[in-house]
């Protein structure tokens, strides 16, 4: 249990270093892009007074290190400054659009976990005939080679031209109601779903494969015992470290924002608007938007590496996974 | 069977003719006239309330929020129009009409007496007055907008009694009432604003048919009908929604499954991909034309050579840039806009007649030493990159290297606009084209247009004729002005104009009925919505 | 059914294992090559039986075909197994079901696998795999009985060592902890193979000795797997050599590899003795 | 050869025999071929020229239709499957051969130097892939240059993470420590014997950027960010001809059968490169 304690601390102070990193990759890089922020707001006709104006109001005249202290202090209150195209605070529209990605989020993963593990284990039991084995592995290839702006863009027109009851047109105006929201969500949930369910079907078969050729399973299997309770007590659990490391990073890519999926279904979750301020300069947004995305890959992989030291006590022993 | 409905069959047939026999995209799908400058008319029969959705490509983004007067896009000014009302609008000839004025005269040459219609009233109950209208045109003309530019040599407002209004300028100016009659114009609730009481950059207060209930940007809008308008019996809308749809494609699909009444495209095939959609689509004739700047102040550029500049532009076909960029929705103009009346002849202007052959000539005749020419564009609208690989085609025919860069909006302003001179050789945009043709022109005078002054010298003949333009009202001597001008224009080759923005518009039938005029100057395709008719309640 | 059900005659013989004229061979790239070519083996209870022999000498394909634990591409082509008093392939071809060739394992052959700490699920502490294991065989276990069987192998703190991982154990106490499953359940034939291949020399004695000792104790036949000559000779009864799939020699340890008479044995021991040590189990 | 393993346990067919491993490798060789002709001699006709008219289905003028500047689809195409793959290539390249300079030092050295090369690389891991590429391509201004920087910057935490655990578990083999021990000099060591440690891990990890590399290359030609006009490639093609899918579904299918058939490929080359070379450990627990 030390081991697992001392394992815990140290993933928490990386994660507060890896935060700290890319807090400042962030800060910094938007600033590098071409072109600044006013071209875009004031427009090209804009005079140099008015320039001067927006960047003052926007605190975008002072030294860069304060602003970034100002940044970095707000955002730990969750004050992530004002959009400097709508004017409205950042976290506010945050606030709107973070419940339709968790649940765009959620959607998707639930088919990962729900289809694409027992998939998997079932697949990965089975790989010992020859045929299945590359049937297997020629369709969950299939599933991770097809791009979702493909996927997306086929479902987009499908969909639309035949009468169904799922609507794709109309996502700009989703409330926050969580059963329109759902039902709105099935059509782009499914096209990041089908991603999803592949790679965890592919990852999970694998790792079930991986556990399947370690002796202590032959040993349970010279015991006499069933496959049902090999499977149970002594595969799944095994299997489950790596499985769980892709949900991760599957579940972080999705709550940062399926960015193409968000913008072919013009859905309005953290992704497009990541999206739509990248391409205004809106620094705040755009800070804020992948600042996000960061932190929700950090905690989730730091929860994860701390939850798979319980799973398997050898990583916490082992001392550096990643 | 009225007659839409079997114009629409008709489309939808020889569409699904063209495409079956693979002649593409090149004929229009698109509407014809249907009433001397009309596209479409709106159904009387149809005569049910209800809530209608519109869906646009990019929503307002100005740094002014949502003052009208700071407005500068096409879509800010179609969306503030809902809200606001201006003293004139604009009619489908490029004629004016009545708006918040009932009517005006013009005792002489600078002076303008406007009556306005004191049965108008703001969306808070208050009645319109004099005040109002003097205080917006006065802080329109003392404010930094870009409007302020278009409005001309505004002297003085003064308020003769509760009715009238009168405007002294300073020299005669004819397209003031063109620019009257766009939203940057749209009279203010003064009172409110100088008291405080409302902030004009966060909420609205207009006259006109709607009332805004929600913004998100980005996301969409919310109107409600405005009860006090003076119209209001003319508003079946009874709940306007305005979704901000960014993807083409996601708009088309809305349009197929009748999730939204009306949409616009920026893709011109969107005529020819939703022909047979059950959607009735229209190609609006837009005033706003697409120009190439010509970079000519940048240090040891070959360009700073107005022969070869000029055997650039003429090197350009534009009836081919049209045809294969634009699936031949468009047409040639010179730096007047070449559907507004009075305008000059594009086939006349000096580069027209060169030909292919000719530029390649000249180019040669320059001296041009080879060297390969940047042509930027920005990204955020597809056709540009589109109209510049043609461009290179055709410049490359001629003995020109041309490398496309395609950048971001603030990359591509911050080389052709911010950077002075203009870190680039040559770049594509467009202008709105207003509603009369010695508007847009103004933009040409780097002395009243600050931005152009990073890529345009100015040269004093051409300033010259700029301002005759403006002030000259006579239609024969205009339309003589005019032709000077773009004949100059076109020899300075810096800031050419090539060809129109094509407005495409989907309508659809099972959901709206509305009037849509041929011609449209400020790329309002929302313009004739207040009296446009819900087709089935609900 | 014949299979399987041939009752408890062998054990009253004391007949343990009956093999007679076995052949099998591995499937690899759609090519047979020859495992085992022709075996006949028998083993009588409470015999200590060793099998030696250079690697690929089809000495573990016999031990595993006893248990009927032969991977997917190994096939019998001909010959007869009998384990235990369970027919796990009869004359004619017909064999064993998978439940039968199960119970066979969880009742009366235990395994010691080489590697021992990874014989051993990683994720598991020691005590509740050790209680599993059990379990599945039907005797449930309570934490005192598994800290004796644990004793039993000369662990010394049982309690502690039963809430411990695999990982956090050495290999030798990992392969104490293999044996004291195995031993638990009381099997009549215990086979190991190689059991000590993965622990040093000193280690490697003390537990050869423990499972001999075991052995005796509980009456139990085992049959080693092996190439470690000299520890054959000092812990065993009776030597089988092979060479090539076939049984080339067999009889008492004293006899065989003390005074081979075949050419391979002689040339199988004189190696080992050449190398000078009691060979590295490998 | 000791023979183990029981009967749970699969047994791996050889890799070169594995049908679908040739098959891969057939369809990717040929796309390459395919493409590597049609730069050298353009038999298909050039891939900007506007010759035809637009959006006109397949016909024997134009194999695979023309696209809506009435461009010939085909050269296009082939010149699109070369930029992808030049473009993915040499990403996958860069990041190798700086993942392996990284990861073999820090991977060998260990200690606060494999520290902080590993913190590093863990600020760039916690971009998503897409997020990265577009910051990227917005601070670099769209293009082969920003394209090819983004799939390096998405690539390189992941490989130099493998090449690194790799290193350091190679570095503490006995060979090593004994090449230590009698004097062979850093550089030698770590070229002669790290190196060739981790070339399993290389190939197989290489693979799986290559594939990663035109998923990005892809995402960021749809969002409008990819290869500079009038150079086409496979995500530009598939972007382009996703909005003409209604009309002309040529000019979304024959690029998107491309793209889909050599991500697939390289997906499963890599699968059986991964089976055949590289250690089991390394994916279970180290």
């Amino acid at each position: 249990m030390r081991a697992v304690l001392r394992w815990t601390l140290t993933r928490l102070l990386i994660m507060a270093v890896t935060l700290l990193g890319t807090s400042v990759v962030i800060f910094f890089a938007v600033r590098q892009m071409p072109g600044g922020y006013e071209s875009v707001v004031l427009g090209p006709l804009a005079s140099e007074e008015q320039r001067q104006a927006a960047a003052e109001r926007y605190g975008l005249d002072q030294p860069v290190l304060v602003q970034y202290w100002h940044w970095v202090t707000g955002a730990v209150q969750g004050d992530f400054g004002i959009s400097l195209v709508s004017q409205v605070p950042v976290i506010q529209e945050l606030a709107l659009r973070l419940p339709v990605t968790v649940t765009l989020a959620l959607m998707a993963l639930s088919a990962a976990v729900l289809i694409g593990v027992p998939l998997g284990v079932l697949t990965g039991l089975r790989s010992t005939s020859r045929s299945g084995g590359a049937l297997g592995r020629t369709v969950a290839g299939l599933g991770i080679s097809v791009p979702e702006f493909v996927l997306g863009s086929v479902a987009l027109f499908v969909v639309s031209s035949v009468a169904s009851c799922f609507s794709v047109g109309n996502l700009a105006s989703l409330s926050g109601e969580p059963a329109t929201l759902v039902r709105a969500l099935v059509l782009p949930a499914a096209v990041l779903g089908l991603y999803c369910l592949a790679a965890t079907a592919r990852t999970t078969r694998d790792a079930v494969m991986n556990v399947l050729v370690e002796p202590h399973v032959t040993a349970a299997v010279a015991r006499g015992e069933t496959p049902g309770h090999i499977v149970r007590h002594h595969v799944l659990r095994n299997a489950s470290v790596p499985v769980l490391t892709l949900l991760g990073t599957i579940t972080a890519y999705l709550l940062g924002g399926a960015v193409i999926v968000e913008t072919v279904f013009n859905i309005p979750g953290v992704g497009s608007y990541m999206v739509t301020g990248l391409g205004r300069h809106d620094y705040a947004v755009v800070q804020a938007t992948v600042l996000l995305a960061a932190v929700a890959f950090i905690v989730i992989n730091t929860v994860l590496d701390i939850a798979a030291s319980l799973v398997d006590p050898r990583v916490a022993a082992a001392g550096g996974r990643r | 069977m009225n007659v839409r409905q079997s114009c629409t069959a008709a489309a939808g047939i020889l569409a699904l003719t063209l495409t079956g026999c693979g002649g593409g995209g090149a004929e229009p799908a698109a509407q014809a006239e249907v009433e001397p400058g009309y596209l479409a008319v709106a159904d009387d029969t149809a005569t049910a309330e209800g809530p209608v959705t519109v869906q646009v490509d990019y929503d307002s983004q100005e740094d002014g929020g949502l003052d009208p007067q700071l407005a500068t896009t096409a879509r800010s000014w179609s969306l503030f129009g809902l809200v606001y009302e201006t003293l004139v609008t604009v009619d489908a000839e490029f004629g004016f009409q009545p708006g918040l004025a009932t009517s005006w005269e013009q005792p002489d040459e600078t002076t303008y007496i406007f009556t306005i219609d004191t049965s108008a009233q703001f969306s808070n109950g208050r009645a319109l007055t004099v005040d109002d209208v003097a205080g917006t045109l006065e802080r329109l003309k003392d404010g930094v907008g870009v409007w302020a530019g278009q409005i001309g040599p505004v002297d003085s407002v003064e308020t003769l009694d509760d009715t009238r209004v009168q405007v002294n300028l300073s020299e005669p100016y004819t397209p003031f009432l063109a620019a009257l009659a766009n939203s940057p114009a749209g009279i203010l609730p003064m009172e409110e604003i100088e008291s405080g009481q409302v902030d004009i950059a966060t909420e609205m207060l207009g006259t006109g048919p709607f009332v805004m209930e929600s913004h998100r940007q980005d996301q969409n809008w919310v109107f409600s009908r405005h009860d006090g308008y003076r119209h209001a019996g003319d508003v079946l809308i009874t709940e306007l929604r305005v979704d901000i749809v960014g993807e083409d494609a996601t708009r088309q699909a809305a349009l197929r499954e009748g999730s939204t009444a009306l949409a616009n495209f920026s893709n011109v095939d969107a005529l020819s991909l939703l022909a047979n959609s059950g959607a009735t689509m229209y190609s609006q004739q837009q005033s706003d034309f697409y120009y190439i700047l010509i970079n000519g102040l940048r240090e040891d550029s070959p360009l700073n050579d107005q022969d070869l500049r000029f055997a650039l532009n003429a090197a350009i076909d534009r009836q081919a840039l049209s045809n294969s960029a634009l699936a031949g929705e468009s047409a040639p103009t010179g730096v007047t806009p070449s559907n507004l009346p009075g305008a000059c002849d594009p086939a006349d202007l000096p580069s027209a007649g060169v030909g292919a052959e000719g530029a390649a000539g000249l180019i040669e005749a320059s001296g041009y030493d080879g060297e390969p020419l940047d042509l930027l564009v920005y990204n955020s609208e597809p056709v540009l990159g589109q109209m510049a690989q043609v461009i290179q085609q055709q410049l490359e025919a001629a003995g020109v290297t041309v490398n496309i860069e395609q950048l971001d909006t603030a990359a591509y302003y911050e080389r052709t606009h911010s950077t002075v001179p203009g870190n680039f050789d040559m770049a594509l945009g467009w202008y709105a084209g207003y509603g009369d043709p010695a508007m847009v022109t103004r933009w040409w005078n780097p002395d009243i247009a600050g931005f152009s002054a990073a890529f345009a010298g100015s040269h004093e003949d051409l300033n010259g004729l700029i301002d005759q333009a403006a002030a000259e009202s006579e239609p024969a001597a205009r339309e003589q002005v005019f032709t000077e001008l773009c004949h100059t224009v076109d020899e300075y080759s810096e800031m050419v104009p090539l060809v129109h923005r094509p407005g495409i518009v989907g309508l659809n039938p099972d959901l709206l009925t509305m009037d849509l005029a041929a011609n449209e100057g400020y790329g309002d395709f929302l313009r004739y919505l207040p009296t446009a008719r819900p087709v089935s309640a609900g | 059914m014949t299979a399987g059900t041939a009752g408890t005659a062998g054990e009253k013989d004391g007949v343990i294992v009956s093999v007679t004229g076995l052949a099998a061979a591995y499937r690899v790239r759609g090519e047979d090559s020859p495992a085992l070519a022709g075996v006949d083996l028998r083993v009588d209870a409470g015999e200590r039986l060793g099998i030696v022999g250079e690697s690929g000498s089809g000495k573990t394909t016999l031990a595993l075909a006893l248990g009927g634990m032969l991977p997917r591409s190994c096939h019998l082509s001909a010959g007869r197994i009998e384990s235990c008093g369970t027919t796990v392939r009869g004359a004619g071809g017909e064999t064993a079901d998978a439940a039968q060739l199960r119970a066979l394992r969880r009742e009366r052959i235990a395994f010691i696998a080489q590697d021992p700490a990874a014989s051993l699920d990683p994720t598991m502490r020691i005590g509740r795999q050790f209680s599993l294991a059990m379990r599945a065989q039907g005797t449930p276990m309570t934490d005192a009985a598994i800290d004796e069987a644990l004793a039993a192998v000369r662990i010394e703190r049982p309690d502690e060592v039963r809430r411990l991982y695999p990982h956090q154990i050495s290999g030798g106490m990992a392969q104490r902890v293999a044996i004291a499953m195995a031993v638990a359940r009381r099997p009549q034939l215990l086979i190991a193979d190689e059991p000590t291949a993965a622990l040093d020399a000193e280690v490697r004695t003390e537990v050869l000795g423990l499972i001999v000792r075991l052995a005796e104790e509980h009456r139990i036949t085992l049959l080693w797997v092996s190439h470690d000559i000299p520890a054959v000779r000092r812990w065993c009864t009776r030597a089988v050599v092979m060479n090539e799939g076939r049984i080339v020699e067999e009889g008492p340890v004293g006899t065989v590899l003390v005074e081979p008479e075949h050419a391979y044995t002689r040339q199988l021991v004189n190696a080992l003795r050449a190398e000078g040590t009691e060979g590295d189990g490998r | 050869m000791r023979r183990l393993d029981l009967a749970v346990l699969r047994r791996r067919p050889g890799a070169s025999r594995d049908p679908l491993m040739v098959a891969a490798g057939i369809v990717l060789g040929l796309l390459c071929l395919l493409a590597l002709v049609a730069a050298l001699v353009p038999f298909a006709g050039s891939p900007t020229e506007i010759s035809g008219p637009r959006l006109s289905p397949p016909s024997w003028e134009y194999p695979l239709g023309t696209d809506s500047l009435g461009r010939s689809l085909l050269p296009r195409l082939l010149e699109g499957i070369g930029v992808t793959l030049v473009v993915s290539a040499t990403a996958v390249l860069i990041t190798a051969v700086l993942s392996t300079a990284i990861g073999i030092v820090a991977g060998y050295a260990g200690g606060w130097l494999r520290e902080t090369v590993m913190r590093v690389v863990d600020v760039l891991y916690a971009f998503p892939a897409i997020i990265l590429a577009i910051l990227v391509a917005a601070v670099l201004g769209a293009g082969r240059v920003a394209t090819v920087s983004a799939i390096v910057l998405v690539t390189v935490p992941l490989m130099v993470r493998m090449i690194a655990a790799q290193a350091a578990t190679v570095a503490h083999r006995d060979f090593v420590t004994s090449a230590r021990i009698s004097g062979v000099r850093l550089p030698v060591i770590l070229y002669r014997h790290i190196l060739s440690g981790v070339g399993g891990t290389l190939a197989v990890q290489g693979t799986y950027a290559l594939s990663v590399g035109i998923l990005v290359e892809g995402g960021l030609s749809f969002l409008g960010q990819g290869v500079q006009l009038p150079q086409s490639s496979l995500g530009l093609l598939v972007q382009e001809g996703a909005v003409y899918m209604v009309a002309a579904p040529w000019l979304l299918f024959a690029p998107a059968a491309v793209l889909v058939a050599s991500i697939l490929s390289i997906t499963v080359i890599g699968d059986t490169l991964r089976d055949r070379l590289e250690p089991r450990e390394v994916r279970s627990l180290a």
